[in-house]
């Protein structure tokens, strides 16, 4: 596998203007164009309203008129085929104004699904869709968890069965974050049921309007409502409608869980968009309930930082270890997702501590003590979607490490055995 | 499903956990508090007088007032029905309450009439005390002016537990000479209470605030000073170790139901609970509540017995209950995945309830600020 | 399996004196035959000198002789078959003066053997042994682990094969404590390779000074060397030197096990040996390095004391639950062993934070450095030897708890294959 | 194996860091710095030379005086070697030589002589430091009366690295006017060196007593006061990254050594490592030493190219690594079981060098404290 993060074909730098021109244009019509983003960026809780989502579409829109998205995306797809570089300036310009927000469902079609579908679909798909998605006409949300598969994430058994020229999709997805807003899930099915587990599976694109598709939004734990649960019932497909090859799902599934995991870096991500100062959020914790001065705080937030900028040195590591062993990307990436699922709860008790009697009941429009008690609730999210904390340490022990394998229980039978097995559980190999 | 806090329980200790656990079930069960909680609603009359018949408020009161324990260390047993309560998250009454009929009780007749009917759940009083003096821990604080022979008091407490249904507080203020507790009508001139909203949905909270309220001097509980100073040691290691022992029953029940979970759930081919990741996070999990259990009923027998190590007791076991309550809920969350991240699973509520429970009577750091001040002094 | 804990037969209480009578004896012989113990234990590196154990067998022999040994054993044995309430209260009556210090083979021998012998060893070999072990003759030690079977406790290679009337024993142990001025060790061998590991094994005694025992001192991690590697070069046994039936090994071991994960609490145990006051321990290192006063050094020491009493809380409750379920009380005792594995390596840190630089560095006879420094590297050894955490952490999973077990690759084929399969392993069942 | 300290390194940084492998596998692996360790011996002048010779010494020095980086960033060069010695638990001379050699550079000719000639490995120095009005760490301290145009100095430091072999001290000292540092000889009058005994057995530390020491004025280093407050702020920054890539090597080598044994050691009829117990315990510090490893790298880049979060960087660098690096002891120790229990495996070794390491040049807890300070500043 190539790493996408850094391979922009197919793209081509022909005709590329000089940086200095390119940055002095995008920063003119930023100017022009653009609204000044608000200093602070308003508390967002799950809902995305039908009107934000018109107004982000507009917006994209217009950055897409003006070839400011799909910056290093190929001619071909709608996109202006320059290098990561030109797309860096833009952003750098167009700091400090309002972009489009698409919420959860534009982080996962931009950082996640564009990339993967580059790597994989065919050309035809990619000129179909590509310019669509760049133009902000179509969001794409992942449909890849299922109630009954989560951390084993090839373990899906909603299935495509072939019906002549059609495909019919039945079965379940879950924690898809936005399908109710947005316009086609990315979908992973189960295609053969007679091979092991990794090989029958599928990439869909299944537009969200299609007959037989149900979306219900899911309660959260914060009262939220971000994530969604989808029911298929027998939602007919085309091959058009396939991202990579039959049965080559798992294939294409590597590629998507690197961007994922957080380990797209090749674009100057995380790394880069340190917060300025010693944990900002908690000192303004501190100070709003009072505890600036106390020693313990102090300490406290002390101890945040240090792991924070471990962290962020993390990511740093991992993208030049990335550029070093690309054929490792996604296992590599698994440490930034462990990093995140190992850090993210003990920081938010760490707040809570900090917060006291505040972050535990709050009068209303007290934000911080809200905010503090959503962030301890809401922190184990790393921990545990899209392969929990143990998944991302048998995949750094195996395939980083070079640990040996466990015994595997349903990696060398077909799938249909596997879940017959598994009922009766016993501890014993099949031989013992 | 008992929570066995005590490893030895007497027959009528026994017999007061299994009532009080089937009354439970029967009368509020996890799906009817979780209606509750939606509706903002407070345990009615029955519910009280029903608990009051059972025993729990007469626990710490001496016969003559109605009071009585089941196995003559009134703290253990009410240790053990808190820790019953703790499992099913029962909203109050129970700590503010036991708190108040404990001082009242300590102070002899001169409140008998008020102590015998709170035992026998006719009226419902709560505790309010912000920081006094540092024997207590925040939020907020009262003072109590001189004014005749009584007081008049001032201040706000936030993080007040069950005040819902009182008709009155039992208040701690930092007085002209020292700590001085008097008792207020909830309905006074001067008294306003206000709901919070929580992170525990299942237990409201309220803020209590007191402007120039009078309080005479037959409203004094005790005798104000370091009378009180020490009276008051002791009420914060009651409610300490009763939240506690509810904790340690929140911590029980969600550790039971994540264990049956990695029992039932297939991964991978195989039950979670048969990966070693799994295991071995219940088992460090089920050490760490096997030690809240034993620290909490150590505790309770020791300052219920009056021993001189009760108080520190009390403090090393809210300090650890505190921590380990949240890291529990944090294990069992990994365990459960998915489901424990939705609303309607009921992870949640007790991960809220155990959050809440670690800063109600003073947090971890609080408590161990009362042991670190130890040190060095023996 | 009975608790031998509260099961003191065969003793027999036939002619028990009145308590207090007893006590008011034990006192007066206590303060004419015994020396006062010094205020303060000397620091004891590994090393039992010749000497030492010498003056310890006289102590324990003077002690014999008066009845103040095996007080709960049974007369046929040597001792004076009584209930604990009787041993407590002479244990109460001598505290302050001086004891037999046969060091850490002592706490084994009388610790560890002699409950797991009464158990299960034959009455012959009871009238034969005892004896002398409470008269100080006879001191054990265990001949348990091997440098392949640590952790797995089980998985022993040391064999004794019959020959006519005798069994050869062949092998090597090690990690036996204070081997080297003991007389006996409590060897556990291999009888039969042809069954699963748990079903081939034997117990027996084996003399030390015999034809073919070779003791090494093993250098420690701290430089001391209490531990010993023994070397059987075909050393002749007998029948008589069995302890439990041949093939019963594990069984025995069971009980063995109980009183090694520190669950032996029948006898009013570690509960009630509680430090007074706040982690002295740590207390008197904070004021000899001159941190009394800090904030920091105080809320750690707050931190291990609220652990302290929460593992003593532990203990309590064991004994409890061991007394409602003896059958469990194996599984039960290794809650006690954990919680020393898991909370000694953090106490021995914390400890470290609180020596600072002074224990790190230190002029000869600074002990406070020393002491702590060396209980820094000794931290790990209730989480390694006799079982490591994570086999304590798999019997609390499955055997308390009841989790589904772990597939199996050496409990259901005969031992030979098991060592045979290991060599190859690829992570597949043995069918799959 | 290289440690591998920078994720990207130059063909010039390739080449330092695999010169410097190569040399300490071939004059002092491991078994050697045992025979040293038990034989309480140093380094001889030859080992020096050789260092010198490529580049250790130099890296922190402009090219006047013999100087000179391999990437442009001499501190990120530094710590590359530093790295690769501590996998070899390489003790002295390195970091406090190069913390002098660090601040002759900073002054400017002055003491070019000197420089040129630790440099050139022909002569030693190290840093004597103690609680320097709160800019560095203790234990112990040094104050300087004037004397003339000079200063008397007087106090003791414990826990001094690198002294044997020396002729030359770095001493800081709280002087008249704030902190002030001098040259002193170490077989001056007043000096006197005292070996201790200690935690980490390759690497010995020294207690240096002065009383009365003169110290001329062509002996004092910067200019006493403000400038030499933030010249010590900048060396221990220095000091804490160059111990803090060392420790990160201590850790790799010994992480590197577990993991080789969770792949050979069998038990219950599989290698240990196949065991999600040992597995996830290798990934989770694995991921601490890469983030150690990424904090190091990060911390030494930014200090070297004077960035203004360099300090604040570096203070993180060594808080992290100290107590990631006993952790990381701790766990690797649980993977070898009882053969690390034993003198004869390398086990202890590092774990007493993590140890160690975890306080020179300030502990955690220090390091946190300097970072607190800074809270609410910006």
């Amino acid at each position: 596998m190539t790493d996408p993060s850094t391979d922009p074909s197919p793209a081509g730098h022909v005709d590329a203007p000089p940086l200095d021109d390119y940055r002095a244009r995008a920063r003119a019509w930023v100017e022009a164009n653009l609204e000044r983003a608000p200093q602070t960026r308003p508390a967002r809780g799950g809902d995305m309203t039908p009107q934000a989502v018109t107004e982000a579409r507009a917006l994209q829109r217009r950055l897409y008129d003006a070839g400011y998205v799909g910056i290093t995306v190929a001619r071909a797809y709608g996109g202006q085929g320059l290098g990561p570089e030109y797309e860096r300036a833009f952003h750098e310009e167009a700091r400090g104004y309002r972009l489009p927000d698409f919420g959860i469902a534009g982080g996962t079609t931009f950082g996640v699904v564009v990339p993967t579908m580059l790597a994989h679909a065919a050309p035809a798909f990619l000129r179909r869709h590509i310019p669509k998605i760049l133009a902000g006409e179509e969001l794409f949300v992942e449909f890849f968890s299922e109630p009954d598969a989560g951390s084993d994430l090839a373990g899906v058994r909603s299935q495509a069965v072939r019906d002549g020229e059609r495909w019919v999709l039945s079965g379940s997805k879950i924690w898809s974050s936005g399908a109710y807003y947005a316009d086609w899930g990315m979908c992973l099915a189960r295609t053969n049921w007679d091979v092991p587990k990794h090989r029958g599976l599928t990439w869909f694109a299944v537009p969200i309007a299609a007959k037989g598709v149900t979306v219900q939004r899911i309660r959260q734990i914060t009262g939220d409502a971000e994530f969604c649960q989808e029911f298929f019932d027998d939602v007919e497909l085309t091959d058009d409608d396939i991202i990579g090859g039959v049965g080559d799902g798992w294939t294409v599934t590597q590629t998507m869980l690197i961007y994922e995991r957080g380990g797209g870096f090749g674009h100057g991500g995380p790394a880069r968009q340190a917060p300025k100062g010693i944990a900002p959020d908690l000192v303004e914790l501190a100070r709003s309930v009072g505890r600036l001065d106390d020693p313990t705080a102090r300490d406290l937030i002390a101890r945040a930082h240090v792991d924070d900028v471990a962290r962020r040195a993390l990511l740093a590591r991992l993208g030049g270890r990335m550029r070093a062993e690309p054929g490792q990307a996604m296992h590599l990436a698994s440490y930034a997702k462990l990093a995140s699922g190992v850090f993210d709860p003990p920081r938010a008790n760490l707040a809570m501590r900090i917060g006291g009697s505040d972050a535990v009941a709050w009068d209303d429009g007290d934000e911080a003590g809200a905010r503090t008690a959503n962030g301890f609730l809401n922190s184990r999210f790393m921990s545990i979607a899209g392969g929990t904390n143990e998944v991302q340490r048998n995949g750094i022990g195996e395939r980083v490490l070079g640990l040996p394998r466990e015994p595997s229980f349903d990696s060398g039978k077909p799938f249909r055995e596997v879940l017959r097995d598994a009922r009766s559980w016993t501890g014993r190999p099949a031989g013992g | 499903m008992s929570v066995k806090l005590l490893a030895f329980a007497t027959p009528e200790q026994e017999m007061l956990v299994d009532t009080t656990a089937r009354f439970i079930e029967k009368t509020l069960p996890l799906a009817k508090v979780r209606e509750l909680a939606e509706s903002a609603g407070n345990p009615d009359t029955d519910y009280v007088q029903t608990a009051s018949s059972l025993g729990w408020f007469g626990l710490l009161v001496d016969e003559a007032h109605g009071g009585g324990s089941a196995s003559g260390n009134g703290l253990l047993d009410a240790a053990a029905v808190g820790a019953e309560r703790g499992a099913v998250l029962q909203p109050g009454p129970f700590v503010g309450l036991n708190v108040v009929a404990h001082a009242l009780s300590a102070d002899g007749p001169r409140h008998g009439a008020l102590l015998e009917r709170l035992v026998a759940g006719q009226t419902r009083a709560t505790w309010v005390a912000g920081t006094v003096g540092g024997l207590t821990p925040g939020p907020g604080e009262i003072v109590a002016r001189s004014d005749g022979d009584g007081y008049v008091v001032d201040g706000e407490v936030r993080l007040v537990h069950d005040v819902a249904g009182c008709e009155t507080l039992l208040v701690s203020a930092l007085g002209p000479g020292g700590p001085v507790q008097v008792l207020i009508g909830a309905d006074a001139a001067g008294v306003e209470v206000r709901a919070l909203s929580g992170l525990d949905v299942t237990r409201r909270v309220c803020a209590v605030r007191l402007r120039g309220v009078q309080a005479r001097a037959d409203a004094v509980v005790g005798v104000p000073g370091a009378p009180t100073e020490a009276r008051l040691r002791q009420q914060l290691a009651v409610a300490a170790v009763l939240c506690a022992a509810e904790s340690a029953g929140a911590m029980h029940t969600e550790f039971e139901t994540a264990l049956e979970y990695a029992k039932a759930r297939i991964a991978f081919g195989r039950p979670i609970g048969s990966f070693q990741a799994i295991k071995h996070l219940l088992a460090d999990t089920s050490l760490s509540l096997e030690m809240a259990k034993g620290l909490v009923a150590a505790a309770a027998e020791a300052l219920g017995e009056g021993r001189p190590d009760g108080i520190e007791l009390a403090h090393a076991a809210k300090a650890f209950v505190a921590e380990r309550g949240v890291e529990l809920a944090h294990a069992c969350f990994q365990v459960f995945g998915g489901i424990g991240y939705t609303w309607e699973h009921d992870h949640h509520l007790f991960m809220r309830r155990l959050a809440a429970d670690a800063v109600a009577f003073g947090s971890a750091d609080w408590h161990r600020g009362r042991l670190a001040e130890q040190i060095g002094a023996d």
